[in-house]
C-alpha cells in the first residue's frame, strides 16, 4: 500500500463531500456531506500518522470527531428551529438576506 | 499483501458509500450510507494501525451522530419535503466544473509527492493505552479544550431548542 | 528744496471729501458748499504760495519736493509717497486748483436744488485730491494712483444721477475703457521697470529714471512709449479709446467742464510731457503720438460738425483739441502742448460752464435745434461764450490763437507736414462747428418751445462771476506765451515766457528753427482759416438760415448719417468685441465647459462608483449555493496560485 | 505516574483563561438559579472579564511555554486577549438591557460570549495546530448560536444558518490543509514546523505543502471575511442581534487575524513570498469590493458589515508587508477598530427596536435633534472608521499604509487610499442622515447605564488612540517582537 | 510654561477650551451662547495681537517655536512656530472669526449653539494648520478642520446643501489623502537618506531626491493644494460650497480656507521639492493664468451674486498662485499680501451679500436694482469693497495685484500680459453687478421697502473697511512682516543662479544683503 494512494483516496473522499455541500438543497444532506468531508480529513490524518510515526495525527482525529459532534449538535438544533418556525428545509429557501 | 487487497476493497466501498450518501434522493438513505461509510472508515483505521481511533469512530459517529441524524429526519419527516435533491442551474454546473478542476489539481499534487517514507507499524502505537497516556500528558490541554467545545455545543443546542419567545 | 507744506495741497481736498462724505447728509447745503470751496481754495492758496517760492528760485534749482512716507517697499523695489513741484507741475497745479476752484463756486449755484448735494461736492473734492496727486507725484506708480483715482471720480460723477440708466452705463463705460488703457499703461511701466532692473537699477521715480533712461535700449523705449501712450489715449480720449467721453456728458455740466474738459482728460498730455525724457529717446513713439493726435483732432472735429446736443458738440471739440495737444507733444514741442493745455482749460471750461448756464436757463434743454436767439435773454452768458468761441477758433489776440499757432508751427518746423496739414484743416473745422454752435444757440429767431420760453432767465451771480473770470483768462491767458516772432515785432525779447519757464523741464527736448518768412506765412494762413470757418458758419447758419446745410444733408445723406452716428464706432465695438465675449463666457465657458467638463468629471466619477456598486452587489444573491460557489472559486484560484506558481 | 505535574507551571500561564473558565461556571450556576433579571448573570460575566484583564496585565512581559508547548503565554497573546476581553466587556455592558428586552430568561447569552472569548484567548496563545483548531472551533461554535440568538427574527436564524454551514465548510478546508501539512512534516507544533521549514536549504516548495498552506490561509481568510470568502458576512451581521454583530466584527476578527499573523510571521515564514503575494491580491479585492458594495446599503448593520470587510482588507495591507513593522501596524489597526466598531454597535444597539427594525438609514435621520451627544459620538466613530484625524482610525490607517510604503508597496497604499475615499461617502451618509435631515421618529427612551458606560469606554479608546497612539504603538511592536523570538 | 513661551498653543487651544466650556450652556439660552462665543473670539484676537507685538520681523527663522514629543515611535512632534506668512494668516483668521460670528448674530435661526461652537472649533483648526511645522500635525489639523466646515455647510446651508457639503468634503479629502501618501513616502525617503526619520518640516527642506520621485511627490502635494485653492480645473466644488453655505461659512471659506491651499504651496509643496517645482512651475503658472481669465469671464455671466463672487475668488486666487510662481520678491510679497486682501475683500463681499440676502431672501441679481436709493450706507460700503476687489489704487487690492503683476512681468512678461487682462475683466464683472444691483430705478416693488444697515451690521463691516484702506494706503508694515518669509521661500525654491540671469535674479541678489541684517 502506498502513501500516495491514501492521500489521493482522502482527497477523492473530501471532494465528494465538497460536491455534496455545493449541490444538495436539503439542509440535512448538506450537513451529512460536511460530516463526510471531516471524515475524509480523518482518513488523511490517520494515514499520515502511520507514515510519520507521530501520534499527533491520531489525537487530532479524536479532536476532529469531537468538533464534528458539537457542530452537528448545534446544526441540527438550528435545523429543527428553522423547520419549526419557518417550515424551511431547503437551504436555498433562505433568501431573505441578500445584496 | 492481504493489507493491500483489504485496503483497496475498503477504499472502493468507501467511495461508493460516499457517493451514495451525497447523491441519494432520500435523506434517510444518505444518512444510512454515511453510517456505512463510517464503518468502512473504521475498518480502514484498523488497517492503518489505529484501532483505538477506529473504536472511537464507531462509538461516536455511528453511535451518536447517525442516530441523531436519523432521529431528526424521522421526527420531522424531512425526507418527504426533499423533492428535487440536486438543482441544475448555472451555479451548480460551474461548481461541477470547478470541482473537476480541483480534482485534476489534486491528482497533479499527488503525483508531485516525492520521496515518500515507507509505512510500518510499531506495536501498540495506536493502542488505547498509548493514546490515553499521551492524552493525559502532552495533549492534556487539547483534551480539556475539547470538553469546552462540547460544552459550547451544548449551549448552542440549548439556544435553539429552548422555547424562545419568538416561537 | 524740501518743503513739508506741499502735502497740504492734497490734505485740504481730502479733508473736504471726508467731511462731506461722512457728515454731509446731516449738514445744510450752505455748510457743505462752504466746506468744499474752502478746501479747494486753501489748496489753491497753498499752490500760489509754492508757485511764488518756486519762481523765487534760480532757473536751474526750481524744484520743491516733499517725501511723506515710504509707501511700498518690496525687495529692492521701494516706492515713496513723494510729492514734487517743478515748473511743469506748478503750471498744472495752478490750472487744476484755479479752474477747479472756479468750477466749485459755479457748482454751488448750478447744483443748488439737487438733493444729493453733499455727495456731489464730496466727489468733487475727491477728484481734486486725485488730480492733484496725479500732478504732484514724483514717481509713476503714485501718479498711477491719481490716474485711477480721477478715473474713479469721473465714474462716480458721470453716474451721479445713477437712477438714469444712461448715466450709470456711461460711468461704467468710462471706467472700463480707462481700465483698458491703464492695462497698457501698467505694462509699459513694468517693461520700463524690468528693463531698468536688468541694468541693476530698479526705480520708478521720475528723476531717477531720467538719469538712468539712457541705459535702456531704444526699441524697448519705443514699446514703453507706445504702451504708455495707449494709457494716455484711454484717459485723454484719443483714438481708439475716446468712445467714453461723449457719453460722459451724462454727468452734471460743471463736472464735464472740470473733469472732461479742463483737467482730467489732459492727464495723458501731462503724462507724456512728464515722461519727455523717455519720449525724446523714442522718436518712433513720438511719431505715433503725433499721428494719433492729428487723426483724432480731425476725426472728432468732423463728428462735431453735425452734433445737435450742445454738450456733445463741446465733447467732440474737446477730443479734437486734445488731439492738438498730442500733436504738440508728439512733435517734441512739449511746452507748446502744455501751453495749449492751459489755454484750452480756460476756454473749454468756459464753454462748458456757459453751456451749463444755457441749459440752466432753458431748464434742462440741450438740443441746439430747440434754441436760438438767446443773445439778449442771457447776455452775460452770451458774451463769455462768444469770447471762448473766438478763443478756441484761434482768432488772433486771444489765448487759443497763440497756443494753437505755436503747435502748428512746431509741427511744421519738425517736418511733419502731413500732421501740420491735419491740424490746419482741423483749425477750419473747429472755427466752423464752434460758431455753428454759437449762431444756432444765441442768434437767429428763437426755436425754443413755448412753455420753457416763458421762464428763460440769466444765471445767478455765483455762476456768472466764475464765467467772467474764465472769460478774462481765455482772452488774456495767451499773452504769457507770445511767439518770439510777434515778440520781435514790438522788440520784446523772451516774449514766450511760458516756454522759457518750462524750458528746464524739457531741457532734453530739441526745438526746431525755421525761417521767419515761413513762420509768418503759416501764421497768416491759419488766421485766414479761422476767419474762413467763422464766416462759413455765419453764412450757412445765419445768413442763409441753414438752407445750405439742409441741402448738403439731402445731397449726401450717407456722409451725414455716418458723422451723426459717430462713424458707428460704438456699434462696431459692441458687435465685434463685447457681444462675442459675453456669448463665449456664458455658453461655452460656463454652461458647457464648467458644467459638463469640470463639474462633470467629478460627478461622473461619483456616478461610476454608484453604478459599480449596483452591479457588484448583485453577487450577493442570498442564495447559499452561490456563496459556496464564490467560496470555491476563491479556493480554486488561491490553491492554483500556490501550487502552480 | 501522572503525579509529577508542577501545578504553578500549569496554572500560571493560563491564569486569565482559568479565570474565564471560572466565570463561565459561576454564571452558568447563576443562570440556573435566577429565573428573571438575567442581567445579574451579565454582571458576573463583567466581573470575570475584568479580573481576566487584570490578570493578563499582571502576566505582562514574560514568555512562558506551557502544556508541553501546546500554548505559550507572551505579550502577543496577552495583548490580544486583553483586546478581545475589552470587546467582550463592552458587548456585555451593551447587551445587559438588550438581552432582557429581546430574549428574556436567556442568560446563557453571556455563557456563549464567555466561551467564545475563552476560545479566542486560546486561539491567540496556541503554539500547536491542534490547539489552534480546537480554540477556533470553540470560538466559532459559540458565535453561531449568538448570531442566531434572537430566534423571533427569521433573518437572524437565516444568517446564523448560512454562517454555520459555511463556517463548517471552511473549517473542513482548514483541517484538510493542516492534515496536508502534517502529512508532509509529521508534526503539528508551530515552532517545530517553522524550524523544519527554515532548516531546509531550499524553502521547500513541495506541492502538497503549498496546497496545505493555501488551504490553511483560506480557512482563516473565511473567519476574517476576505473577499471572496466574505459571502456570509453581510447576512450574518445583518441577522445577528446588534451587540453580537459588534462582537463578531471586533473580537472574532481580532482573534482570527492574530492567528493569521502568527502563521504568516512564524509558521510559514519560509513561504512569505507567495503568501504575501496572495495577500496582496486578497487585500486589493477586499478593499475594493467591500467599499464599493457598501456605498448603496440602506441598512446600517449591513453597511457596516461591508465596511468591516473593507477594513479586513486594510488590515491585510499591514500583513502584506510581512515584517514586524507591518504586523504591529495590523495589530494596532485591530485594536483601534475594536474600539470603534464596538462603540458604533453600542449606539446601534440602543437604536435597534425589539423587533429588530430601526437599523435603516432613515431611522437615523435627524437624530442630532433628539440626541445631540449620542449623534456626536456616533459621528466620531464614523469618522474614525473613515480614517479622519484626530481619531484612532486615522492613526491606524496611517500606521498600516506607512508600513506598506516602507516595504515598497506604494501602489497598494495608493489603492487603499482611493478606496477609503469611496468609503468616506457612506460613512458621511450616516453623519448627514443624523445632522442634515429632519427626524422621522422620536426615540424617547433614555440611554441605559450599561450602554453609556460601554460607549464611554469605546470613545475613550478612539480618542486616546487618535491623539496619543504612541503607547499602544510601542506595545504592539513589543508584542510582535515577543512573538518572533 | 509661560504666556509668551506658549502663546501659540494658547491661541490654538483657547477656542477649543471655549467649546468645552460652552458645551455646558443651555442650548435655549441663545444670547448667552452668542455673547460667550463672541467675547471669547474677540479675546482670541487680542491674544493673537501679542504675536505681532513680539514678532521680530528681522529674523528669518521660525518664531514662537514650541516642540514637544508627540508620537515618539514615529518621531512625530507637536512642533509649532510661525513666520511672517503664518502670522498674517493667523491674524486674518482671528480677525475674521468674531466678525463672522457677529455677522451671523440674527441670521442663524436654528441650532444656534452648535453653530457658534462649531465655528470656534473651525478657528482652532485653521490656526493649527498655519502654525504647525510637523507634517503629520499639519495633516491632522488640515483634515480635522474639514469636519466643522462640512457640518456648517450641511446643517445651516441652502437647498442643495447636502450635495455641496459632501462634494466639498470628499473632493478635498481625495486630494489630501494622496498628500498623506506622499508625506509618508517622504518620511521614509528622508530616513533612508540621512538615517534620521522625521516629519519635521524644517529638516525635510534639506532633502534631495531624484527628479522623477520629486515630480510624483510634488504632484501629490500640488494636487491636494490645487483642489483647496482652487486652481483652475479643480474649482468645481467652490461655487457649490459657496452658494449653499450660510453667510458665515462662505466668509470663512473664502477668507481663510482657500488660503490654506496657497499657504500649502508656499510652505510645503514648492520648498520641499524645488527641482520638480521648477520643472512644473510654468504649468502651474499657466493654470493660474487660465484661472484668472476663466474665473473672471464665468463670473461675468453669473445670475447669482454669491456664485459670481465664488468665481471671482477663482480669479483672485489665480493671482495669488501666479505671484508665488514668480519666484521673485515682488511677486511673492504680492502673492502673500493678496492672500490677506482677498480674505478681507471677498470676506466682506460675502458678508454684504448675506446682509442683502437676509433682507430679500434671494441672490438673483435680476431681482434687484436701484438699491442705492433705499440703502445708501450699504451701497457705499459695497462700493468701497467692490473697488478694493477690483484693485483700485489706494485700496488694498491694488498693492497686491500690482506687486504680483510686476513680479510676474520680471519672471516672464507674457504672464503679466495675460494676467493683466484679469484686471480689466475684474472691473467689468464687478461694476456690471454693482450697476445692476444698486443703480437704475427701483423696478421690483419688494426692494422699495428695504431697511438700510443697522448698527450691528455697520460694526461688522467697519473693521474690514479700515483694514482695506490701511493696507491700501500704508502697506509697509505688512510687507515688512512678509518679507523674510517670502525671501526664504524664494531661497528654498529658486535654483541657485547657475541659469541665465533674469530680471528676477538681479532683484534677488540686489536685496540679499538686507536679508542678512
Amino acid at each position: 500500500m502506498s502513501y500516495q494512494f491514501l492521500i489521493i483516496l482522502s482527497f477523492v473522499l473530501f471532494s465528494i463531500g465538497m460536491i455534496g455541500v455545493a449541490m444538495r438543497r436539503n439542509i440535512i444532506v448538506v450537513l451529512i456531506s460536511l460530516e463526510l468531508m471531516l471524515n475524509a480529513v480523518n482518513v488523511l490524518f490517520i494515514s499520515a500518522s502511520k507514515y510519520m510515526h507521530t501520534l499527533d495525527g491520531q489525537i487530532f482525529v479524536i479532536m476532529v470527531i469531537t468538533i464534528a459532534a458539537a457542530e452537528t449538535a448545534i446544526a441540527l438544533a438550528l435545523v429543527v428551529r428553522i423547520f419549526k418556525s419557518l417550515g424551511i428545509v431547503k437551504i436555498d429557501d433562505l433568501k431573505k438576506l441578500k445584496w | 499483501m492481504i493489507d493491500n487487497i483489504l485496503l483497496y476493497t475498503v477504499s472502493v466501498f468507501l467511495i461508493i458509500t460516499y457517493a451514495y450518501a451525497v447523491f441519494a434522493n432520500n435523506p434517510v438513505y444518505s444518512a444510512m450510507a454515511m453510517g456505512i461509510s463510517f464503518f468502512f472508515t473504521a475498518l480502514l483505521f484498523v488497517i492503518l494501525g489505529a484501532p483505538f481511533i477506529a473504536a472511537v469512530q464507531i462509538i461516536i459517529y455511528v453511535g451518536a451522530m447517525l442516530v441523531m441524524f436519523l432521529f431528526i429526519i424521522m421526527m420531522f419527516d424531512l425526507n418527504k419535503s426533499a423533492v428535487s435533491p440536486v438543482r441544475y442551474k448555472p451555479s451548480t454546473i460551474i461548481s461541477y466544473l470547478l470541482i473537476m478542476l480541483i480534482l485534476l489539481i489534486g491528482f497533479y499534487m499527488a503525483r508531485g509527492v516525492l520521496r515518500m517514507p515507507e509505512g510500518f507499524t510499531i506495536r501498540g502505537f495506536g493502542s488505547a493505552e498509548n493514546i490515553g497516556f499521551n492524552l493525559m500528558r502532552n495533549y492534556l490541554l487539547p483534551f480539556e479544550l475539547a470538553s469546552f467545545v462540547l460544552l459550547a455545543g451544548v449551549f448552542g443546542a440549548i439556544t435553539f431548542i429552548r422555547k424562545g419567545k419568538g416561537s | 528744496m524740501e518743503l513739508n507744506i506741499v502735502r497740504y495741497i492734497l490734505l485740504f481736498p481730502l479733508l473736504g471729501f471726508l467731511i462731506n462724505g461722512i457728515a454731509g447728509k446731516k449738514m445744510s447745503h450752505k455748510a457743505v458748499g462752504l466746506v468744499a470751496n474752502t478746501a479747494v481754495f486753501l489748496s489753491f492758496a497753498t499752490v500760489v504760495y509754492l508757485f511764488l517760492t518756486l519762481i523765487s528760485q534760480p532757473e536751474n534749482a526750481r524744484l520743491i519736493t516733499d517725501t511723506v512716507y515710504t509707501w511700498i517697499s518690496s525687495g529692492s523695489l521701494t516706492i515713496d509717497f513723494k510729492l514734487m513741484i517743478d515748473p511743469l507741475t506748478s503750471v498744472m497745479l495752478l490750472i487744476v486748483t484755479g479752474v477747479g476752484f472756479l468750477i466749485h463756486i459755479y457748482s454751488v449755484g448750478y447744483m443748488h436744488e439737487d438733493k444729493s448735494y453733499a455727495r456731489y461736492f464730496a466727489y468733487l473734492n475727491l477728484f481734486m485730491f486725485s488730480m492733484l496727486l496725479l500732478v504732484l507725484s514724483s514717481n509713476i506708480i503714485l501718479m498711477f494712483v491719481g490716474w485711477e483715482g480721477v478715473g474713479l471720480c469721473s465714474y462716480l460723477l458721470i453716474g451721479f444721477w445713477y437712477e438714469k440708466d444712461s448715466a450709470a452705463n456711461a460711468g461704467k463705460k468710462a471706467f472700463i475703457t480707462n481700465r483698458v488703457g491703464d492695462y497698457a499703461f501698467l505694462l509699459g511701466v513694468f517693461l520700463l521697470a524690468s528693463s531698468l532692473a536688468s541694468k541693476g537699477v530698479l526705480t520708478l521715480d521720475f528723476a531717477m529714471m531720467a538719469q538712468q533712461i539712457s541705459l535702456v535700449p531704444a526699441h524697448v523705449l519705443t514699446i514703453v512709449g507706445i504702451l504708455l501712450f495707449i494709457g494716455a489715449t484711454g484717459k485723454s480720449a484719443q483714438l481708439p479709446l475716446y468712445v467714453w467721453l461723449p457719453d460722459a456728458m451724462e454727468g452734471p455740466t460743471p463736472v464735464s467742464a472740470l473733469i472732461h474738459a479742463a483737467t482730467m482728460v489732459t492727464a495723458g498730455v501731462y503724462m507724456i510731457a512728464r515722461m519727455n525724457f523717455l519720449y525724446v529717446l523714442a522718436p518712433t513713439a513720438l511719431e505715433v503720438v503725433a499721428i494719433v493726435g492729428g487723426l483724432t483732432a480731425l476725426y472728432a472735429a468732423t463728428i462735431g460738425l453735425v452734433q445737435n446736443d450742445i454738450k456733445k458738440v463741446l465733447a467732440y471739440s474737446t477730443i479734437s483739441q486734445l488731439g492738438y495737444m498730442f500733436i504738440g507733444v508728439g512733435v517734441g514741442a512739449f511746452s507748446a502742448g502744455i501751453f495749449h493745455l492751459m489755454t484750452h482749460a480756460f476756454f473749454k471750461a468756459l464753454l462748458f460752464l456757459g453751456a451749463g448756464s444755457v441749459i440752466h436757463a432753458l431748464s434742462g434743454e440741450q438740443d441746439i435745434r430747440k434754441m436760438g436767439g438767446l443773445k439778449n435773454k442771457i447776455p452775460v452768458t452770451h458774451a463769455v461764450f462768444l469770447a471762448a468761441a473766438l478763443a478756441i477758433s484761434g482768432i488772433p489776440g486771444l489765448a487759443g490763437f497763440f497756443s494753437k499757432d505755436s503747435i502748428l508751427a512746431a509741427a511744421y518746423a519738425s517736418g511733419h507736414t502731413g500732421i501740420w496739414l491735419l491740424g490746419f484743416i482741423t483749425a477750419l473745422l473747429t472755427a466752423f462747428y464752434i460758431f455753428r454752435l454759437v449762431y444756432m444757440t444765441f442768434y437767429g429767431e428763437s426755436r425754443v418751445d413755448k412753455h420753457t420760453a416763458g421762464h428763460i432767465h440769466e444765471s445767478p451771480k455765483i455762476m456768472t462771476v466764475p464765467l467772467i473770470i474764465l472769460a478774462v483768462l481765455s482772452v488774456l491767458g495767451g499773452y504769457i506765451g507770445v511767439p518770439q516772432l510777434l515778440g520781435n515785432l514790438i522788440g520784446w525779447h523772451g516774449s514766450d515766457i511760458f516756454t522759457n519757464y518750462l524750458a528746464p523741464v524739457f531741457s532734453s527736448a530739441t526745438g526746431h528753427e525755421m525761417p521767419v518768412s515761413t513762420e509768418s506765412i503759416l501764421m497768416i494762413a491759419s488766421i485766414a482759416m479761422a476767419f474762413a470757418g467763422v464766416f462759413a458758419a455765419w453764412y450757412i447758419y445765419l445768413k442763409a438760415k441753414m438752407k445750405p446745410a439742409v441741402s448738403t444733408v439731402q445731397t449726401l445723406p450717407g456722409l451725414y448719417n455716418l458723422l451723426l452716428n459717430k462713424y458707428y464706432v460704438d456699434e462696431i465695438y459692441n458687435t465685434v468685441i463685447i457681444k462675442p465675449l459675453m456669448w463665449i463666457s456664458e455658453f461655452f465657458l460656463w454652461r458647457f465647459f464648467d458644467v459638463w467638463i469640470v463639474d462633470g468629471a467629478v460627478n461622473g466619477s461619483a456616478y461610476v462608483t454608484k453604478w459599480a456598486s449596483t452591479r457588484l452587489r448583485k453577487i450577493q444573491t442570498g442564495d447559499f449555493q452561490a456563496y459556496v460557489l464564490i467560496f470555491l472559486i476563491g479556493v480554486f484560484s488561491i490553491v492554483a496560485y500556490f501550487v502552480l506558481r | 505516574m501522572y503525579g509529577n505535574l508542577n501545578y504553578s507551571s500549569v496554572i500560571f500561564p493560563i491564569l486569565p483563561q482559568l479565570i474565564i473558565v471560572a466565570a463561565i461556571f459561576m454564571s452558568a450556576m447563576f443562570d440556573a438559579f435566577i429565573t428573571s433579571k438575567k442581567w445579574l448573570v451579565g454582571i458576573i460575566t463583567l466581573l470575570g472579564l475584568g479580573l481576566g484583564i487584570v490578570s493578563s496585565l499582571f502576566l505582562w512581559g514574560g514568555k512562558i511555554a506551557a502544556f508541553s508547548n501546546m500554548i505559550s503565554t507572551d505579550d502577543f497573546s496577552l495583548l490580544l486577549s486583553i483586546t478581545v476581553m475589552i470587546a467582550g466587556f463592552i458587548t456585555v455592558l451593551v447587551s445587559l438591557k438588550y438581552v432582557d428586552d429581546v430574549e428574556p430568561e436567556a442568560g446563557h447569552f453571556y455563557l456563549l460570549i464567555l466561551s467564545s472569548i475563552l476560545g479566542m484567548m486560546f486561539l491567540v496563545s496556541a503554539t500547536n495546530l491542534i490547539v489552534l483548531v480546537l480554540a477556533l472551533e470553540l470560538m466559532s461554535l459559540s458565535i453561531y448560536p449568538l448570531a442566531g440568538f434572537t430566534q423571533s427574527r427569521q433573518i437572524s436564524l437565516e444568517g446564523s444558518m448560512k454562517y454555520l454551514i459555511l463556517g463548517a465548510f471552511a473549517t473542513a478546508f482548514l483541517l484538510y490543509g493542516i492534515a496536508l501539512v502534517y502529512s508532509v512534516l509529521g508534526t503539528t507544533n508551530m515552532y517545530t514546523i517553522a524550524k523544519t521549514l527554515s532548516d531546509r536549504p531550499d524553502p521547500m516548495m513541495n506541492i502538497i505543502m503549498m496546497a496545505g498552506v493555501a488551504l490553511i490561509l483560506i480557512g482563516f481568510s473565511f473567519k476574517v471575511a476576505l473577499v471572496p470568502f466574505h459571502a456570509w458576512t453581510p447576512d450574518a451581521y445583518q441577522g445577528a442581534p446588534a451587540p453580537v454583530t459588534g462582537f463578531m466584527a471586533a473580537a472574532v476578527k481580532a482573534a482570527s487575524f492574530a492567528a493569521i499573523i502568527k502563521l504568516v510571521l512564524i509558521v510559514f515564514n519560509s513561504y512569505h513570498v507567495p503568501v504575501s503575494e496572495a495577500l496582496w491580491w486578497l487585500s486589493t479585492i477586499t478593499m475594493f469590493t467591500g467599499n464599493i458594495i457598501a456605498v448603496l446599503q440602506k441598512d446600517v448593520k449591513r453597511m457596516l458589515a461591508y465596511s468591516s470587510i473593507a477594513h479586513a482588507g486594510y488590515i491585510v495591507v499591514g500583513l502584506v508587508s510581512g515584517d514586524a513593522y507591518g504586523m504591529s501596524s495590523a495589530l494596532f489597526y485591530l485594536i483601534s477598530y475594536t474600539f470603534t466598531i464596538t462603540g458604533s454597535f453600542a449606539i446601534i444597539t440602543y437604536l435597534e427596536k425589539k423587533d429588530g427594525t430601526g437599523n435603516e438609514l432613515s431611522d437615523y435621520s435627524g437624530l442630532s435633534k433628539n440626541h445631540p451627544v449620542l449623534s456626536l459620538v456616533m459621528s466620531v466613530f464614523m469618522l474614525s472608521l473613515a480614517g479622519i484625524p484626530p481619531t484612532a482610525g486615522f492613526m491606524a490607517k496611517f500606521y498600516v499604509f506607512s508600513s506598506a510604503i516602507k516595504n515598497g508597496y506604494t501602489g497598494l497604499a495608493i489603492f487603499g487610499i482611493l478606496t477609503s475615499v469611496i468609503s468616506l461617502y457612506y460613512y458621511l451618509r450616516i453623519v448627514y442622515a443624523m445632522y442634515f435631515e429632519e427626524p422621522e421618529r422620536q426615540t424617547s427612551t433614555s440611554v441605559t447605564v450599561g450602554i453609556s458606560v460601554g460607549i464611554i469606554i469605546a470613545l475613550w479608546g478612539v480618542i486616546q488612540l487618535g491623539i496619543m497612539p504612541s503607547g499602544i504603538m510601542s506595545l504592539t511592536m513589543q508584542s510582535i517582537q515577543s512573538l518572533m523570538h | 510654561m509661560g504666556f509668551k513661551e506658549n502663546i501659540l498653543s494658547i491661541i490654538i487651544f483657547l477656542p477649543l477650551a471655549g467649546v468645552l466650556a460652552g458645551a455646558f450652556i443651555n442650548k435655549d439660552n441663545k444670547s448667552a451662547i452668542k455673547w460667550f462665543t463672541l467675547i471669547l473670539t474677540v479675546l482670541e484676537f487680542i491674544v493673537s495681537l501679542f504675536l505681532v507685538l513680539w514678532f521680530d520681523s528681522s529674523i528669518t527663522s521660525m518664531q514662537f517655536v514650541e516642540k514637544y514629543s508627540w508620537i515618539p515611535v514615529y518621531n512625530i512632534n507637536y512642533h509649532i512656530g510661525i513666520d511672517g506668512l503664518s502670522l498674517l494668516l493667523i491674524l486674518l483668521t482671528t480677525f475674521l472669526t468674531p466678525l463672522v460670528l457677529l455677522g451671523s448674530w440674527t441670521y442663524i435661526k436654528q441650532r444656534e449653539k452648535e453653530y457658534f461652537l462649531w465655528f470656534m472649533v473651525l478657528e482652532a483648526g485653521m490656526i493649527g494648520v498655519f502654525a504647525s511645522l510637523d507634517l503629520i500635525l499639519f495633516y491632522v489639523f488640515w483634515e480635522a478642520m474639514l469636519i466643522p466646515m462640512y457640518l456648517i455647510i450641511g446643517i445651516w446651508g441652502g437647498p442643495r446643501r447636502i450635495y455641496a457639503a459632501v462634494k466639498f468634503f470628499i473632493y478635498t479629502m481625495f486630494g489630501s489623502l494622496l498628500m498623506l501618501v506622499a508625506i509618508i513616502y517622504l518620511y521614509f525617503a528622508y530616513g533612508a537618506q540621512t538615517g534620521t526619520y522625521t516629519f519635521d518640516l524644517l529638516k525635510l527642506y534639506g532633502i534631495s531626491l531624484p527628479l522623477h520621485v520629486q515630480a510624483w511627490l510634488f504632484a501629490a502635494f500640488a494636487l491636494s493644494f490645487a483642489i483647496k485653492v482652487p486652481l483652475f480645473p479643480f474649482h468645481t466644488w467652490l461655487p457649490d460650497a459657496h452658494v449653499e453655505a450660510p453667510t458665515g461659512g462662505s466668509v470663512i471659506l473664502a477668507g481663510v480656507l482657500l488660503k490654506m491651499g496657497t499657504y500649502g504651496y508656499m510652505r510645503l509643496a514648492m520648498p520641499l521639492f524645488p527641482v520638480a517645482a521648477n520643472a512644473l512651475l510654468p504649468y502651474i503658472a499657466l493654470l493660474a493664468i487660465i484661472g484668472i481669465i476663466y474665473g473672471a469671464l464665468v463670473a461675468m455671466m453669473q445670475p447669482d451674486i454669491k456664485k459670481l463672487v465664488a468665481y471671482s475668488s477663482v480669479s483672485h486666487l489665480g493671482f495669488v498662485i501666479l505671484g508665488l510662481m514668480t519666484l521673485n520678491i515682488q511677486g511673492v510679497d504680492g502673492g502673500v499680501l493678496q492672500m490677506i486682501n482677498h480674505g478681507l475683500s471677498t470676506g466682506a463681499l460675502f458678508l454684504l451679500v448675506g446682509m442683502l440676502y437676509e433682507r430679500r431672501h434671494t441672490r438673483e441679481i435680476s431681482q434687484f436694482g436701484g438699491i442705492a436709493k433705499v440703502m445708501p450706507v450699504f451701497a457705499t460700503i459695497f462700493m468701497i469693497v467692490t473697488l478694493s476687489s477690483i484693485g483700485l489704487p489706494g485700496l488694498n487690492g491694488f498693492i497686491g495685484e500690482f506687486l504680483i503683476l510686476i513680479g510676474s512681468f520680471f519672471a516672464n512678461p507674457l504672464y503679466a500680459v495675460f494676467a493683466g487682462t484679469g484686471v480689466i475683466l475684474g472691473a467689468v464683472y464687478m461694476l456690471r453687478t454693482y450697476q445692476k444691483v444698486f443703480f437704475g430705478k427701483i423696478t421690483n416693488e419688494a426692494n422699495s421697502g428695504l431697511k438700510d444697515l443697522n448698527i450691528r451690521e455697520i460694526i461688522v463691516m467697519a473693521p474690514i473697511l479700515i483694514m482695506i484702506v490701511w493696507i491700501g494706503v500704508y502697506p509697509k508694515p505688512f510687507l515688512k512682516i512678509i518679507h523674510n518669509a517670502s525671501s526664504s521661500y524664494i531661497q528654498y525654491v529658486k535654483p541657485q543662479p547657475s541659469q541665465p540671469a533674469s530680471a528676477g535674479n538681479i532683484l534677488q541678489q540686489s536685496q540679499m544683503p538686507e536679508r542678512e541684517k
